[in-house]
């Protein structure tokens, strides 16, 4: 028997099976009974077709990278898609050649091995062989350009290449070696055997070697062997895990899963990174070097068993925009916080002190909840109350009487159960006022609002409040010239998806300079109080990099939608930065008097958008 | 440390102390704590030193101890302090000597507010004489009783029987020098060697051969405080004082605490007693306290009186170790024989504290 | 036996700040948060805090009872903290408030130190 | 007795005189620069190196001495200083006379005798001492105690005999914060694993980088900074010093061991110069330093020839001093300028007088 060669990719596929099976079994226990509900709900036939239909776009084409960057795209289709076609092309010859359907994988993998010296003719055969020459060279050329790009990762359009660990190095090794060694086995084969496609073949006859060499085939069918082999072992451990577990995850991921507080599917998410590199580039914590804190190297060390270090789960802005572009929609924030709630869930506190507070009971139609923030930028503030009063809004600005925290900055940090102790507090604080609205000027609430209050009542944000005052044909703002940029703050862009209000708000005031928007695409100001462990020359590092980006050479003023993207932006100093509101309470002086008065009325806030 | 460093300040404070001719005061408490504190006092002076010294029947309280604790206005102590005067002029003397630390402070206290307000004295002349009919003079010299004992320390040092050294190792015995409070502090003038060095008893202990021991707390309050003492609730405070001090004096192993003050002298001696009996501890050798003496009674140690004529009997913490050391001749079957001839009755002996 | 005699009274327990006893907390606290030793306790963290109006609290004595080692107090203190960052924020000299308060509570309730 | 004229006398061969003294020369001007010490350089040559950027003050000095060594006069004493409506006389202890219209006082500063504040325990305990001493250690790189070791803590008391009722000192000395903060960090170079707690009452840094060096050493020296004064040091059984203070912010009494003590000793004007002068010490502000101390003509407000520069005329930095001595050298130049044209005007006019 010649073919004892096949033992290594024999071995290495069965352990491939085993590993796979046993890990995706695990995984799928661990989920929680809320996950498990949910993805019993989610099972339908068009859940299958959907997800089906992504798994061949993403898993195979890529088209997510496609939309990123088109030469990487072509360097990871071409290994991916190619490899699948090399597969199903052997495959489907094989079922040709032997006629069986279910012929063993080493049949197909190693077939020119097993048809060698029968020669046949044909257009079937050499068809065939020209098929898998055209694919081999398709998926050597992806190689290529993967080699290249560890020595000039510019070229693809790459600002920053991933370092990998070793284990992943040597993954890489194996899978690169993959195909050069189907190259040589398959052109000496056909060196002594005759046979093969235009490339193959051709390079088989340029090869001139004596009929006693003709063991070095044999050599080389081996090693080929041994490569796959060597390869499908070392897949469970690396990052290559991703070709296999991404389709689970698409699968899960359609069924709405969760992943905040789930282990479970933190491991299928975890696993499903492949660590492209594609969030590096995309990651403002470039600034600081040398941090394994962004998402491609802390969701590796999740892989690889590493527990993260303190530093790299704490060291995040968590803005978003590693999620935002993961081809493979890595729900980086939720596994992050999973670990800072591992961290820190489970902290003393004691939060009675506020009951016991006196607290005025007033009854209002508006509740304006300032949040910590804005206490700290009195000009937003005054704004508000003005544009409040001079529409004769029966409103109240809460956190005037008491300071009470809508407690994100507590979720941020991983406290978890004082998270939900603050909610509880804070909700019922402003539910007894028993309000028809709720108006916030810090998206950083609003966001908690919506997410995590439960609110019956309409919550928006004061950009959302003054476009339905523009909407309904009140306080037609008298429009100035000043060029002004704005800033989308990262949890009422990409958070919350407000983009548009805003824009149409400040439009009506002033030159505004970025009418246009990419949603998810906003920067962050660098004052994020999700991170703890940059310090002020960083953060404000990151706020002028993140300026210089929004502006145009002519801006003379920033605009933001946030009280700490105007104070970190203000402390960088380079632009004057101001709130909507503020531009927007200016430009409320000018009216008559008539008009204001005229304008007072009870309005009815039915229209507004209700939270989920 | 630096003894020169020292000596600077013991030449800075100095003060006149009369050479002779001495209107003596007694104190309140002393007496009945310590009896033969003062009377040995009296003896060294008119025996030993051979001086002029006045002990006036007449003379009262200076209402320090009720001044202290605001049981008596300061016009009536003024007035108090008047009459002493008073009587020392009728006695024909001009040199003032108290023996209790507390009257010192007081009395210069109230010499300095006569003499930054002359109207005051006025009043309390007038006071005087509305109530005794009674003139007074202010003393030409009003010294504290250690003062004079330190003015003759040399010649006290030439006269001894015993020094101050242990005679079983001849090295010299190792003393902590504790002065009251009002001695110096509030007017460091007033006190030879000033408020932060003192001099007064040092000096003592150095001509008679002894160390002087300067430990953490040298400065600290023995924990007296009339305020403190005087009600119960607070006694803690002074004990704990006291705790203080004596802990922070343990790892010098001191032989002796010489005080200069009635209430200092009497509260390192009860409450070393009342530390055995709550914390288990004691800080002289085998159980022993650290006794407790007076200048006087160092003074009278060493001049070779008998320490049971001194009132030593009369000290919480017993005396023997000490008189071991100095080889102090003394006979332990007498030790609570009176004067009279009659057996005074024994103490109770505490769990730990050992008394012989 | 100790404590025979009940005289009414005892030695009170020392109040004095004793800078001698090893402050084990604050050293870990530094090499963690380093920007904690440039406090100058102008107390402008405690001005804006929200818990502070209520409860008396703030960064600037959290960090002074860690320093002095008064535990007790500061555990309490760590109690109210609601986290919201402000403190951060108005600090004049860059300290890294908010972090030094979740170290600190990991050293004084999780661990129990 | 030998008779010398000049334009100017500088007495005080300091930053601030040597300063002048150059200026002046460069003027065309003849001076003289007298120095009671026997080499020139005044307290620059107590430094080794200087606040905020750790040079040397053999840097800052060396360059002022250029040019300037046969102006100056050391180990003079001054013995008499006399003035004429024309000039000041100048008499030394060889009896050498100098004359000139203009005198520049830049005498300089003493630092504080810290032994002084008695309850700081200066010239008492070993291992208490002042910056100044300090700054010698360093400078020969033997930062030990008297017991030869190398001291593991380390207290730097601000503010010794600045700002101070009690010794008369109730002005801010202005530079010993930041000296203060220099020394500390300079022992935290020297000596690996140092702790240096530096005890304030305020933080006065009022000076460009002062707030550089601050943080620094809080940040990379990790040196303590507690808000509270001395009270009073003790020696404990071992040597090492006991420190007693109230943390002012914690509101609690505090105590401290360490093995050194570093006393800022603040600055005192040296009054040996107007001792033997009227005319100078008319010249004494209320503070006890030269001059009014009002923003325009600090140093001189009466134009008669005397001029005042340095930290003679309140406690300066060495910029400071520098600065000021230029500035008043060229009043110098403005007032001898003056004269000259008036006595030109004068000899005319006696021409004239003489010829009508």
């Amino acid at each position: 028997m010649e073919s004892f060669f096949v033992i290594p990719f024999t071995i290495g596929l069965i352990f491939l099976i085993i590993s796979l099976t046993a890990s995706y079994i695990r995984w799928f226990m661990a989920l929680r009974i809320k996950n498990k509900v949910r993805l019993k709900k989610a099972l339908s036939i068009k859940w299958l077709v959907v997800s089906l239909v992504e798994v061949f776009r993403e898993c195979l084409l890529h088209i997510r990278i496609f939309k990123v960057n088109k030469r990487l795209w072509y360097m990871h289709m071409s290994l991916a898609f190619g490899w699948f076609l090399l597969i199903l092309a052997g495959h489907i010859e094989t079922i040709s050649k032997t006629g069986t359907f279910f012929a063993s994988p080493y049949k197909a993998i190693f077939l020119d091995f097993y048809t060698r010296g029968h020669l046949e003719t044909g257009w079937s055969v050499t068809g065939f062989n020209y098929i898998m020459d055209i694919l081999l060279i398709f998926v050597l050329s992806g190689l290529f350009l993967a080699i290249y790009k560890r020595f000039n990762a510019k070229l693809l359009g790459v600002g920053k290449t991933a370092n990998h660990s070793s284990t992943d190095k040597v993954a890489l090794a194996f899978l690169w070696l993959v195909f050069p060694a189907r190259l040589i086995a398959e052109t000496l084969n056909h060196t002594f055997y005759d046979g093969g496609g235009f490339f193959t073949g051709f390079l088989g006859n340029l090869i001139y070697l004596q009929e006693n060499y003709n063991f070095l085939s044999n050599a080389a069918w081996l090693f080929y062997s041994s490569v796959l082999g060597g390869f499908f072992i070392l897949l469970p451990f690396s990052r290559y895990m991703h070709i296999f577990t991404e389709i689970p995850h698409i699968f899960l991921k359609n069924a709405n899963i969760e992943v905040l507080h789930d282990d479970g599917i933190t491991n299928f998410q975890v696993h499903a990174c492949s660590s492209c590199g594609i969030c590096l580039d995309t990651c403002q914590m470039n600034v600081k070097t040398g941090l394994m804190g962004q998402s491609l190297y802390f969701l590796r060390n999740l892989r690889n068993g590493k527990k993260p270090k303190e530093n790299s789960i704490m060291n995040c802005l968590m803005c978003g925009r590693c999620k935002q572009v993961c081809p493979v929609q890595v729900d980086t924030l939720s596994i992050r916080m999973n670990e800072r709630n591992r961290m820190n869930g489970k902290m003393n506190y004691d939060f009675s002190y506020l009951d016991e507070a006196s607290w005025p009971a007033f009854q209002s139609r508006i509740v304006f909840f300032g949040g910590c923030m804005t206490r700290l930028t009195p000009a937003i503030r005054e704004a508000m109350k003005k544009i409040f009063m001079l529409t004769g809004e029966d409103f109240i600005f809460i956190d005037e009487y008491e300071a009470i925290c809508c407690g994100r900055p507590l979720l941020l940090s991983g406290q978890y159960e004082a998270f939900r102790e603050i909610v509880n507090r804070t909700r019922r604080r402003i539910l007894d006022c028993h309000p028809a609205l709720i108006v916030t000027t810090c998206p950083i609430c609003l966001n908690t609002f919506k997410n995590d209050y439960y609110f019956q009542i309409p919550v928006v944000h004061h950009s959302q409040y003054l476009n339905s005052l523009i909407k309904e044909g009140r306080f037609i703002p008298q429009r100035n010239g000043v060029k002004t940029v704005y800033h989308d703050p990262c949890e009422l862009g990409r958070d919350l998806g407000i983009y548009s209000e805003p824009r149409k708000v400040l439009d009506s005031l002033v030159y505004l300079q970025n009418k246009d928007y990419k949603a998810g695409d906003g920067l962050c100001c660098g004052g994020s109080l999700a991170d703890l462990e940059l310090d002020v020359e960083e953060k404000m590092q990151i706020a002028r990099e993140t300026i210089e980006q929004i502006v145009t050479n002519d801006t003379q003023q920033l605009t933001t939608g946030c009280p700490l993207c105007k104070m970190t932006f203000q402390m960088a100093g380079l632009y004057p930065v101001k709130d909507l509101a503020e531009i927007y309470a200016e430009s409320m002086i000018t009216l008559p008097v008539e008009k204001i008065t005229a304008n007072m009325k009870i309005r009815n806030y039915s229209n507004m958008p209700v939270n989920r | 440390m630096k003894v020169d460093g020292k000596k600077v300040f013991w030449n800075e404070y100095q003060k006149d102390i009369a050479d002779d001719q001495y209107y003596f005061v007694r104190s309140c408490i002393r007496q009945n704590f310590f009896p033969g504190a003062e009377e040995a006092f009296i003896r060294i002076l008119r025996n030993d030193l051979g001086k002029d010294l006045y002990t006036d029947p007449n003379h009262t309280t200076c209402t320090g101890i009720g001044y202290h604790v605001d049981l008596v206005k300061l016009e009536t102590t003024m007035t108090v302090i008047a009459r002493q005067f008073s009587l020392m002029a009728e006695a024909g003397y001009h040199n003032f000597v108290i023996s209790c630390v507390t009257s010192f402070g007081l009395y210069n206290e109230i010499l300095d507010i006569w003499e930054k307000h002359p109207e005051i004295e006025e009043q309390v002349r007038d006071y005087l004489y509305r109530s005794t009919e009674r003139e007074f003079r202010i003393p030409e010299n009003l010294v504290h009783a250690s003062d004079i004992i330190f003015k003759f320390k040399d010649q006290i040092a030439a006269k001894t029987r015993y020094k101050l050294v242990n005679q079983y190792t001849g090295k010299p015995l190792q003393v902590v020098e504790h002065i009251g409070c009002h001695y110096a502090k509030i007017f460091p003038e007033k006190g030879i060697g000033g408020a932060e060095h003192p001099y007064v008893l040092a000096g003592l202990i150095e001509s008679l051969g002894g160390e002087v021991i300067d430990y953490p707390e040298k400065r600290m309050c023995c924990g007296f405080g009339f305020r403190q003492y005087f009600i119960k609730a607070s006694r803690g405070y002074s004990l704990s004082c006291t705790y203080r001090k004596m802990k922070s004096m343990e790892p010098y192993q001191p032989d002796l605490i010489v005080t200069n003050c009635p209430g200092c002298n009497f509260f390192f001696d009860r409450w070393q007693y009342v530390i055995s009996e709550t914390k288990g501890e004691t800080y002289g050798e085998e159980g022993n306290g650290i006794p407790v003496l007076t200048y006087e009674e160092v003074a009278a140690l060493a001049l070779g009186y008998d320490p049971w004529h001194l009132g030593l009997q009369m000290h919480q913490v017993a005396v023997e170790p000490l008189l071991g050391k100095m080889g102090v001749d003394y006979d332990p079957a007498v030790k609570y024989i009176g004067f009279s001839g009659k057996q005074l009755s024994k103490p109770q002996i505490p769990d730990l504290l050992k008394v012989y | 036996m100790i404590g025979m005699t009940d005289f009414g009274f005892k030695i009170h327990k020392d109040q004095l700040l004793d800078q001698d006893r090893p402050n084990v907390a604050y050293k870990e606290m530094i090499e963690k948060v380093p920007s904690l030793s440039l406090c100058i306790s102008c107390g402008s963290c405690t001005a804006t805090c929200n818990s502070s109006e209520m409860t008396g609290m703030g960064f600037r004595k959290l960090h002074l009872y860690l320093k002095t080692g008064l535990y007790v107090n500061l555990k309490r203190g760590l109690k109210y903290c609601q986290y919201c960052g402000k403190c951060w924020l108005v600090c004049p000299r860059g300290v890294n408030t908010r972090k030094a308060i979740v170290e600190m509570k990991r050293i004084f309730e999780i661990y129990k130190t | 007795m030998k008779r010398t004229e000049a334009d100017c006398i500088i007495i005080g061969a300091g930053p601030a005189g040597l300063k002048a003294g150059t200026i002046l020369q460069s003027l065309g001007y003849k001076i003289f620069i007298l120095e009671k010490e026997y080499q020139p350089g005044g307290k620059l040559l107590l430094w080794n190196t200087l606040f905020p950027h750790d040079e040397s003050a053999m840097e800052i000095l060396n360059p002022l001495l250029k040019d300037q060594k046969k102006n100056i006069m050391t180990s003079v004493q001054i013995e008499t200083i006399t003035k004429s409506p024309e000039e000041f006389t100048v008499a030394d202890q060889n009896q050498t006379i100098y004359t000139s219209p203009a005198l520049f006082i830049s005498t300089g500063f003493k630092p504080f005798n810290a032994g002084r504040k008695e309850e700081y325990g200066y010239g008492i305990y070993d291992n208490v001492i002042t910056s100044v001493e300090l700054e010698d250690k360093l400078k020969n790189n033997n930062i030990t105690m008297t017991n030869g070791k190398v001291p593991g803590k380390v207290a730097m008391i601000h503010c010794v005999g600045s700002r101070d009722i009690k010794v008369g000192n109730e002005y801010c000395s202005s530079v010993c914060c930041i000296t203060g903060i220099k020394q500390a960090m300079e022992l935290g170079k020297r000596i690996p694993g140092i702790q240096v707690s530096c005890l304030y009452m305020d933080l006065r840094l009022n000076g460009r980088f002062y707030e550089d060096n601050y943080k620094m050493a809080q940040m990379s020296h990790k040196i303590q900074f507690i808000r509270g004064r001395l009270s009073e040091t003790n020696e404990d059984v071992d040597g090492s010093l006991v420190i007693r203070y109230e943390d002012t912010l914690a509101g609690k009494p505090a105590k401290m061991i360490v093995d050194m003590i570093v006393l800022l000793v603040g600055m005192q004007l040296d009054k040996s110069v107007s001792r033997i002068c009227p005319l100078i010490n008319e010249q004494t502000g209320t503070d006890g330093f030269f001059g009014t101390g009002k923003i325009d003509f600090s140093s001189n407000p009466q134009k008669d020839g005397l001029f005042f520069a340095g930290a003679c005329t309140g406690p300066k930095n060495i910029t400071e001093s520098m600065n000021e001595a230029s500035r008043v050298a060229f009043e110098v130049h403005h007032f001898l300028k003056n004269s000259l044209i008036s006595e030109i005007h004068d000899r005319h006019d006696r021409f004239r007088l003489q010829n009508s």
